[in-house]
């Protein structure tokens, strides 16, 4: 079973050379700290910047420069910045390689909910439901059950879409599936020390599973 | 061509209650601070607020909240204030969520001149609910219409007396298409210089689209996140 | 009668203080050169500038500062650049107060044609079309009449049309007339030394004539 | 992230005969003069090419319509150019004119991923035959289409390794829309400098939409209309 480290490693595990990847709140972010060394990647940051670099030193924050989560960040060598209108331009024109982000529920054709649950105070949707409407590839990083021990991947979503068929790999702390519409969660890949009957248990979904499951390498 | 009004309260003397302004700025990074403070010190009323966020509780648009001069908010995330949510639940606040994309896009629009754009996100969501569907290539959009807004309010790094703009680092965000989009758009600050100073090819925002220019003062800045780390 | 120096100064009267305007070439181009000093106007150039100077001295022409015709031209101070996409859409936005151009016809209801002739080498429309279906304001500056001695103001447009009901004003050689729709061109002022007949001959669409017509004050 | 190539020919090497590829400029002015040539020297045919302009008979995309490498020209004005007046009257070339801000439009909504565009220019002329007409707000508009380019060749001023891009005066022009339109885009800058030398707040088209880039040499730059005043 992996702990939040563990799924942001093993997503990191999923980011090409040479692409550009845009993350998001919570677990997503933590992938920046695992890319592979020597790879070059250049993280978008939809509030108008690309080349996004790590937190910046105390002392050293800049108000005038946060990610799209609000945070003080700091600049890489070849660092642009741009506009809001820009920035989700370049996302609908399908330049954004790869889109990483958390999930409420996953549907086995690729539907995400991800914003709004009826009768909470909704907050709402920011530049969710842009990205996962124009992403080419998205990965959801998320936990496989809620806290009230219910599966998030399920045949249909029960809560209010962010958006349809869109959703291409899931990284949970038990396992990697992919989505393949028209037939189900795939499992790819066991968390260390999990079974595929647990991963059944776990999954409401239809879960595919096919010829033996190895398990994940992480480092 | 000189634009230049002397102070906030100047520049937005004449939004009346009832009026629909856009507010520039992402979270608190590049919020027009002066305007802001001066339309609290005005007390308008009734605004329609067309702005990403919503501020915080004692800072940002969260001010114009606490003193119930907004009657709505147009935004796509409104989650740092308690004082919103309040509002929001006794139901003396409307709110109209809309995806970040498609809020800058409709910015953009009135920018250019387009009526209406189409849009993929929301397909198949709440948010295409009562909008029409179209299907180009494959692929199903929304037809999601340009901003009306008489009033935009920015904030810019630097700015000329003929209006025109530069923005420094993450907060062009909407405050550059947001300058573009009003039909009276309010330009604050931090540093205003003559026409000619500014190198021609580093402008973002062209001095046409901006009405009243001035330099703002005491800019508090302030950060919602401070995220650090150590030196090793 | 005017000259095209004339028919240039006549129309430099028409731009305002603080007003954006966009010169087409030709005569407009003229008109630069006599709008009355003190007047604060910026030139627009659709090819991606605003703050149009006037042409560079000798030796200190830029293969890189040009206008929408193509000339070597200069800053002013506060010049901005921008791309053609942005160019267009201020137009379109409204933001450009005064478009000056020619034209080969214009009709009773403000339609002008001015890129095509049936028969002839099209080279093309260029920005015209987007300038007069955008602009607030526009003024035409032609001939009265062409060279075969037709007149240029019609009933209708018998070329191909630039755009409809948008012409606003007219400034010929011979008078300055103002175009309302369902009422035809509507005299305003004679050209030194011309006659009301003189016009109405050279007026083919409909002359509505009301009162004095006064002369126009030229320097 | 590096997308430096040595030179014009290994940035053009996979343009096959038939392509369609954006050329940027206006006139003669921020055209990519050392991709023109290098296509001159492939011999690359059968093209159409998205351009404003066409060049004059010795230079810019003149220079293609000489060799005949060129099918069709999708510009706005064509109008410097004695090779391509006979080429067009013999029915050897195919030209599309529309007008300049929608081929500006059109470039624009491809590099924002929007399918197609609302635009007023061409309302009730021949250019509106055969599109779709709405009205928004009592005034008419037409559906225009992005363009779908699977090359877009623009020259830039300045440009670094990871492909952001600087233009200098009216060069930005159609090089700007047509960088960001380009499935696969080829830039030539005049000064190619490492990654992190470009201010980021300079830099006018990111390096996202940039696939190919090297510092081009020889750069002649004509004038097309050399117009100057004369000292007092």
């Amino acid at each position: 079973m992996l702990d939040k480290v563990g799924i942001a490693k093993r997503i990191a595990q999923e980011v090409k050379d040479g692409s550009y990847v845009n993350l998001g709140i919570g677990i997503p972010t933590l992938v920046a700290n695992y890319i592979p060394k020597g790879l070059n990647v250049t993280l978008q940051s939809e509030n108008g910047m690309l080349g996004m670099g790590p937190f910046p030193f105390e002392g050293e924050e800049d108000a005038d420069l946060i990610n799209a989560g609000k945070q003080t960040i700091t600049e890489v060598s070849g660092t642009a910045y741009f506009d809001s209108a820009l920035s989700f331009g370049m996302i609908r024109a399908g330049k954004v390689d790869l889109t990483i982000l958390g999930a409420m529920e996953v549907s086995e054709n690729g539907d995400i909910a991800n914003w709004k649950i009826p009768g909470k105070m909704v907050k709402g949707m920011g530049g969710a439901m842009d990205l996962v409407a124009a992403a080419k590839n998205i990965i959801v990083a998320m936990q496989h059950v809620n806290k009230a021990g219910e599966s998030k991947l399920l045949p249909e979503c029960t809560l209010p879409l962010t958006g349809v068929k869109c959703i291409k790999k899931i990284v949970t702390e038990l396992a990697v599936l992919e989505v393949v519409p028209g037939k189900g969660f795939v499992l790819l890949e066991r968390a260390p020390g999990v079974t595929v009957e647990e991963i059944r248990k776990a999954t409401a979904g239809k879960l595919v599973v096919e010829g033996e499951i190895p398990e994940m390498i992480i480092d | 061509m000189n634009k230049v009004v002397n102070n906030a309260a100047a520049a937005i003397h004449d939004i009346q209650d009832g009026e629909v302004i856009m507010l520039g700025g992402f979270g608190l990074c590049g919020i027009p601070e002066n305007c802001i403070n001066a339309l609290v010190n005005k007390g308008t009323k009734d605004l329609t607020c067309i702005s990403n966020n919503a501020g915080v509780d004692d800072f940002g648009i969260g001010l114009m909240l606490k003193t119930r001069q907004v009657k709505k908010m147009i935004s796509s995330y409104v989650g740092e204030n308690a004082e919103f949510e309040r509002q929001l639940l006794s139901g003396e606040l409307e709110v109209d969520l809309i995806p970040q994309g498609t809020l800058a896009t409709r910015c953009m629009a009135a920018a250019y001149g387009m009526p209406a754009v189409w849009v993929r996100a929301g397909v198949g969501t709440e948010v295409a609910i009562g909008k029409e569907t179209r299907v180009f290539d494959g692929v199903e959009y929304l037809l999601e219409m340009a901003f009306k807004a008489k009033f935009a309010i920015v904030k810019a790094w630097k700015g000329d007396t003929h209006g025109n703009l530069i923005f420094r680092k993450t907060t062009r965000n909407f405050n550059m298409p947001m300058a573009m989009a009003g039909q009276i758009t309010i330009a604050e600050v931090e540093e205003l210089v003559p026409a000619g100073t500014l190198d021609p090819d580093h402008i973002h925002v062209p001095g046409i689209y901006v009405h009243r220019i001035f330099q703002g003062d005491n800019y508090e800045k302030r950060i919602e996140q401070r995220t650090v780390r150590q030196k090793k």
